[in-house]
């Protein structure tokens, strides 16, 4: 287990790599993005891309807006 | 109209019949969202980024669901931003989420009150966005300088503001619209302000590319019916815009000859 | 339209689909009248009634040949009349030259300078025209009370000037307009100084049954393009009126949300 | 011979009818409509309608007009 | 201003410095209207005919004791009246009140809500009352048409409405008002409508000869000092007339010479 | 007015009666300017920097013998920079000339067809005066963002223009002046594109501090009385602003009461 | 005594002519003016118009109006 | 004799301090500002101020501008 912030929360995860962590939240399949520390984590990475303690994640959507 | 059958809308390399660009933003819900969008006749379609509504509801419904990237060009903006940073942040996410997708729509903005853009800051951003690869459509203040100062970074459409953004005033000072215009070499829209029908037309006769609108048809009583008038408005202003309008004249003008009256 | 389907637009007891009522005059040819009106979607044309050219070439083509009265309703015109006279002996000819048709559109003007109605010599002529059976449609100044007169005397449809004839000024005082709207019970319809698209938009959101116009088409650059601006731009500014507009604000209002924001 | 002010211009004519005069004129079948002396004559009487000498006849056509 | 030594405003064989007419309505008191009336330096002020207010307090002040008909050109105005009769009565009362001082301000209105004019009545009750040899200043529309009868039968001045009494709206239709202007031989005055300080300047920029008010002034929140307001804003707008404006450009023009520059 | 008596406009520390500033360009001589500015009652007086005429004739009359630095508060302007580099450079030469004088007007064009500011330049031309201890009154776009920004840095004055120099446009976009008003801390003046005098007098009605032009006046065609007209519609729409207008109304009001008519 | 419509009001008065009735209501002096029937009484006539039976007397001053 | 740019063209000048230019150009008690080599020079050291070769001197007043 790990403490890292997501969406600006502070909460523990068992994940360890971005995909289990999307999975986890029920992501799976879904349009989403993923940013870590700042830095965007390509689709293509979130399997090999390891999560750290204290990392600041965000999972972003597109929403309604103008 | 065989006149305008060629009178197609390009930017970034594509071109498009609808000259009307879209929000997401205010609907009741989705469906309404997509109805209206589809009354609205646009193809392209701007959507916000923001974070995931995490663990309330995994499968709830998502925009991208009834407003499909497959079916229409999806315009992610930096609504929100008040920073250089934070605009190209939500550009470089978006570009992520949309898989490469590379069209964006820059605005960076001065205070809440307004919702006015902070210029300093949107000169910025647009040069980075422009030099990380980025097709930047840039929402701005009607100033021609700074409008200029865009096109030559890059930009590959200018957005002035016609009013403060939600507040449906119209073309508030169409002189500096004008202004952009004439010198302008990439499309301009005008974003932001259009209240009614009208507005947008008025805003084509002045010989815009497009229009980008939200809340005129989101928050008409009827968005629908309102999304079908923007479409003939901006239609009709193209048009009046192609067709080249009469001269006005401070004096009459009779419609029926005066020869062969009869009393 | 779904919501649109059964707007339909009554006159003297005859519905119409299209709220475009166009002239014939100050076209370059039959051939360019024809095609223009075709792009307008107008159903009701006004024409002029003048002396034949007798004697010059009786084989000459006839308006009425190009703008078929069994494919439109004629509205004859007293353009060019100063008398209430006069336009009464107009209306009488035109209705024997139409077999009988009874629907008119008085116009007694003031001077030939401004083409302004003579509103006395109107109110009379209008008086003796519904007296003698005719379904009077009035060209008029945009004085309410005037307005109000034409109808309690049996005027099918009020069409106060939105500027002086010719003049493509479009609306000077929209507020009147909106006074004559509010009290009338019969349709009101713009009628002359329309000069773009926008201008009868406006017209439309404002209230209006239909708009009528000709010089803004005729003699725009190109008249048949303009035509079919004008359609829509009437249809726009009608739907825009159902759907009802968004309220103007003095301050922004964001069409995306606060909430979710990740920077 | 009797002689009409038509259309506003004085000329002599033999024809002795409405219908005479709009047959001399090359109007046979044509939209047109007929005063005179400001009085509408019906299509159904040009026949049987007289000429008068001096009589003020107009007749008249739709034109382009707004 | 040397240039305007003789410039007067000349009505009915008298001449007046002061091109600033005013009512004498809607003040809180005869203190205040009195004190507002010396600081406009309105020479010609308008009063309403009414019954005296029998039994109730014979010794209750008299407007006429504030406002001295010896100091002041006092004007009658029939407001109120509906017909032509009630206000050539009103008329006769007022010469008979101020002994047999004959300039009268006609006004014959159409309904309450607009209190806009009955022209037709309004022609028939100026006919009356030169014939009855009075002064008619008449309050009237903004149609030229109208305007030009009442001249030509002998209204010593024509006061079409800038918009609706006591609405603030300012010259709703300047077009109207300048084709009134150009025709006229007769002074043309700017009546009802004026809100604010501008408006009062922008219908003498139009070339008005004066401008009559009431409600902008009584009802500012400081009357006495709208009051002084609007004698300068008349003033101004005057000498702009005269001055001759620059003309309205769509580029800049450089105030400072570009020759000499050092950087 | 009594009411007006401690009504000053401060700037930079220093009161002033007048609220009209007024440029030196344009004129036909030096005569006529000192005759015209002496009628606008001006008190501040802006003043280009340019290359001395050397060797022409030394005895040529300089503009500084008929503007009185001791009589008029002199503001050097830089009219004709177009970088903030330039701008800086004419400001020290301006406080030598003036010797240490350190108000001045900033001003930095972005290009020679607007005359529009350039007003990424112009904030860094502002910080630096400011960081030189100059008072800097700013000419700027309406641009509300920026406005706040040139405040924050320590301009003494805001000047929005109200349409390009020299355009006589009037206030084109009064919204954008009104958001700039709200905020403000310091005065906010209008700058360029008055055209007449009702374009002053509604500058002042919207809540600015002062009006600065220099082309209205000039290019009138009789200067000296249009400088008469701009001191009063100055005055009149401050003493309006401050008096308070009526509210405005979409129906009429009676000024005159309904009760006692006797008709 | 006689019924007179005053202003609008029925009423009984004493006064025999005009001026007598603007004496009993305290005009005396005041600026006013006088119609009978819908016909207005010059100044110079008050006190020779007699009163009758049922005149419509309107008795009017200048107010604030606009 | 040293070459200066003045106002933009090059001279030839005997003038060895700005006081000396000034009095040269006739420039003496009027009401002027220099800047030598976008420097500005105070009045109070015009008198010590040397002019060098090729020195770019700007003398500059006040005119009419808006």
């Amino acid at each position: 287990m790990i403490e890292i912030i997501l969406n600006g929360k502070t909460q523990q995860t068992s994940a360890s790599t971005v995909s289990e962590l999307a999975d986890s939240l029920g992501l799976t399949n879904k349009r989403f993005a993923v940013e870590i520390n700042q830095q965007v984590i390509p689709k293509a990475q979130h399997q090999q891309t390891q999560l750290n303690n204290l990392d600041k994640v965000e999972i972003v959507q597109a929403i309604g807006g103008g | 109209m065989n006149d305008t059958v060629k009178d197609v809308f390009r930017i970034a390399d594509k071109t498009y019949n609808s000259r009307l660009l879209v929000g997401t933003g205010k609907y009741k819900n989705f469906d309404e969202t997509k109805t209206a969008i589809e009354a609205s006749g646009a193809e392209i379609v701007t959507v916000a980024i923001r974070r995931s509504n995490i663990g309330q509801s995994a499968n709830e419904p998502n925009l991208l669901d009834y407003i499909s990237p497959d079916k229409y060009t999806i315009l992610p903006n930096t609504a929100g931003c008040y920073t250089a940073d934070e605009a190209v942040r939500t550009c470089e996410l978006a570009r992520e989420l949309l898989d490469g997708h590379k069209l964006v729509k820059l605005e960076v903005l001065g205070d809440q009150k307004t919702l006015y853009p902070d210029m300093e800051a949107t000169l910025i951003a647009c040069e980075q966005l422009v030099q990380r690869g980025f097709d930047v459509m840039v929402y701005c203040s009607d100033d021609p300088i700074a409008a200029k100062k865009l096109e030559d970074m890059g930009a590959c459409a200018i957005m002035p503001l016609a009013g403060l953004i939600g507040s449906g005033l119209g073309i508030c000072n169409p002189h500096n619209i004008r202004l952009i215009l004439e010198q302008a070499q990439v499309p301009v829209l005008v974003d932001a302000g259009v209240g009614t029908a009208s507005d947008a037309t008025i805003a084509m006769e002045l010989g815009c590319e497009a229009v980008l609108m939200n809340s005129a048809i989101a928050h008409a009583q009827n968005p629908v019916l309102m999304a079908s008038a923007m479409r003939k408005a901006i239609e009709a202003g193209r048009e009046a815009f192609l067709a080249g309008r009469m001269p006005k004249k401070a004096y009459a003008s009779a419609s029926s000859p005066i020869d062969g009256r009869f009393f």
